[in-house]
């Protein structure tokens, strides 16, 4: 009965090897970074601070043109994928997309119709100051870009719509935008009346 | 069987004709008592305990033994605890009930079988008893967590990678909401401007970027541009030049005219 | 420019072993089994499941013998360290363990063995009243969930199990349960006895 007891209390170390495995699978199930404190825990017997850092040496080499990096981070060592594989493993849990907010959405319209603009070109347009989160959202998007400053006090960037941008909505070049001029005359005028400018400066 | 049942079997056998005689091992000291009575799950698994600790079989259970045996437990319970579960008292209702029926002679059911009055109380005990089995099984199965432990490495997460769809339309919708509310100041008008002139602004501008000094001719090609494409590249520059945006030079009569921004 | 966007818009496949490396990568950063759709969600590109179901075959066996097994459970497919390496890796996180009550072990014994079953049934089989925490512990642990009403006086709600309980169980289905006629036959009796009676009586 006791040698049974024995074997099921004990994890009995049979050669560096099973530690170094030990190791790995500590790595490779742990949702945060262990430490070599974290590697003592897992054995019953003392295990020097050394053998360990000798063996996590050796498990990153044998990861060496794998899947995985052992890498060192500052609480410990953690194993991580390989960044080229980030983009593909965040298709797995993605993120909800959300639309873009009607505040968004004009201010790319007068990027898109009034180019090049400045922030304060857009304020004014739009009436009242604009949130930077909105230019953030459309330049990281690589639909907005920044093509010079204006000459006029505080040099203000001046924004223009990109070429991925036409890519994106299909268009050889942005004249190919709805016209708003063509809009008024081929469609009832209810929506944009009674105050359009355009239309009545055209009719 | 193991050990424990072969000593069961050198004890006296206690069926009908010891009514009365108290377990052996109720003797247990008070204070473990209550945690003793306390570890039944019901009056079910109170009797399987009694079935089984006096060797019963339990198809041919003597009632009036085993009814004996529950109600000192009961009875115990009652007297330690102030509530007792209302299950225990109508489990004991239940077995005097059979013990009565087992006294009279046995009914016969509809097809003609002999009902034994125990029938449904074994058939409540075998059932019970499977489901505490399968209980202890699957404490037996390795468990998340517990016995099982699954990879869970990391990576690096990548931020907004998905980006939400627009179409022509909405942006158009957008800016017809722009030109619908700028009607509402006064002090700012949209005045129309030839969507064409504004890409030459944006393209110019960005050939100024790349080079600080761009001759004027050269935004032209008289031979290959038709006439619409060469006026609104002019208009472009003029409208660059009005909005400060850029400026135009020409150092002699005749010479050269380039065009650069406004801060080179 | 075309390409440059091509390459930092879209995951380029290069060959199968790069699907397999993916595929490999996925398991061993995921918290939660991964089924052959979500394999598939990995990839721009179409891949067949045929393809992924060959490869994580390979991927087994290329782990035969290593520090973790890839096993196949209700919802998917996920990497496990081997069963040896278990009691050393609880050591590393002693508090996680959820130990449950006979009780709720009962409880869930019945659901798992019984589905689909009221709280009505689980009393008659078990002979008493049933505590309301028992539920509430294996729908809170996901190991439990309502599927339905039964169409008797009071609508009572019908219990299964969930597949996250054969998940956890590492079962693919619930017919991979132990086999419930077996265990009438070979019970024995100090099992059934509660455990601390003999200990008082000894002591």
């Amino acid at each position: 009965m006791l040698p049974y007891i024995f074997a099921k209390r004990k994890f009995v170390i049979e050669s560096t090897v099973k530690i170094k495995e030990l190791l790995e699978v500590a790595l490779l199930t742990s949702h945060r970074p262990l430490s070599i404190d974290d590697f003592q825990k897992l054995f019953i017997e003392k295990i020097e601070r050394s053998t360990i850092r000798m063996l996590l040496d050796e498990i990153k080499s044998d990861w060496q043109d794998k899947t995985m990096n052992l890498i060192q981070v500052s609480s410990g060592y953690r194993f991580e994928a390989l960044s080229s594989f980030s983009e593909a493993l965040m298709r797995l849990n993605p993120d909800r997309v959300i639309k873009y907010s009607r505040m968004v959405m004009e201010v790319l319209a007068i990027v898109a119709y009034r180019q090049p603009v400045t922030r304060g070109d857009i304020e004014k347009i739009r009436g009242v100051s604009l949130n930077p989160n909105a230019l953030r959202q459309l330049l990281e998007r690589e639909w907005v870009e920044i093509i010079g400053q204006k000459e006029v006090p505080g040099r203000p960037s001046l924004y223009a719509t990109t070429k991925y941008f036409l890519d994106d909505f299909g268009l050889l070049s942005i004249t190919e935008l709805p016209d708003i001029n063509q809009f008024t005359n081929e469609n009832s005028l209810d929506e944009l009346k009674p105050d359009n400018i355009d239309s009545t400066q055209e009719s | 069987m193991n050990e424990q049942s072969d000593t069961d079997q050198l004890l006296p056998k206690v069926y009908g004709e010891h009514i009365g005689l108290l377990p052996q091992d109720l003797y247990i000291p008070p204070d473990a008592l209550e945690v003793y009575l306390d570890s039944f799950e019901g009056p079910l698994d109170l009797l399987l305990y009694l079935i089984r600790k006096n060797n019963i079989d339990i198809l041919d259970i003597p009632m009036a033994n085993l009814t004996a045996q529950y109600m000192v437990y009961v009875e115990k319970m009652k007297a330690i605890k102030l509530e007792l579960a209302a299950d225990y008292l109508l489990m004991s209702a239940m077995l005097i009930e059979i013990k009565s029926r087992m006294l009279l002679p046995t009914p016969e059911s509809d097809e003609g079988e002999e009902l034994d009055p125990r029938a449904e109380l074994v058939r409540k005990l075998v059932e019970y008893e499977l489901m505490k089995s399968a209980a202890q099984e699957l404490e037996q199965i390795p468990q998340l967590g517990k016995d099982r432990i699954v990879a869970n490495a990391y990576f690096e997460k990548v931020i907004e990678t998905k980006y939400p769809d627009v179409s022509v339309d909405e942006l158009f919708n957008a800016w017809k909401n722009v030109i619908k509310r700028a009607k509402q100041f006064d002090n700012h008008k949209i005045s129309r401007s030839e969507l064409s002139v504004r890409e030459h602004m944006t393209i110019i501008l960005k050939s100024l970027v790349e080079k600080d000094l761009v001759e004027f001719s050269s935004f032209f090609n008289a031979e290959k541009d038709p006439i619409p494409k060469l006026v609104v590249c002019f208009l472009a520059i003029l409208e660059l030049t009005k909005e400060r945006l850029i400026k135009i030079n020409q150092q002699e009569p005749c010479s050269p005219i380039y065009l650069q921004r406004e801060s080179s």
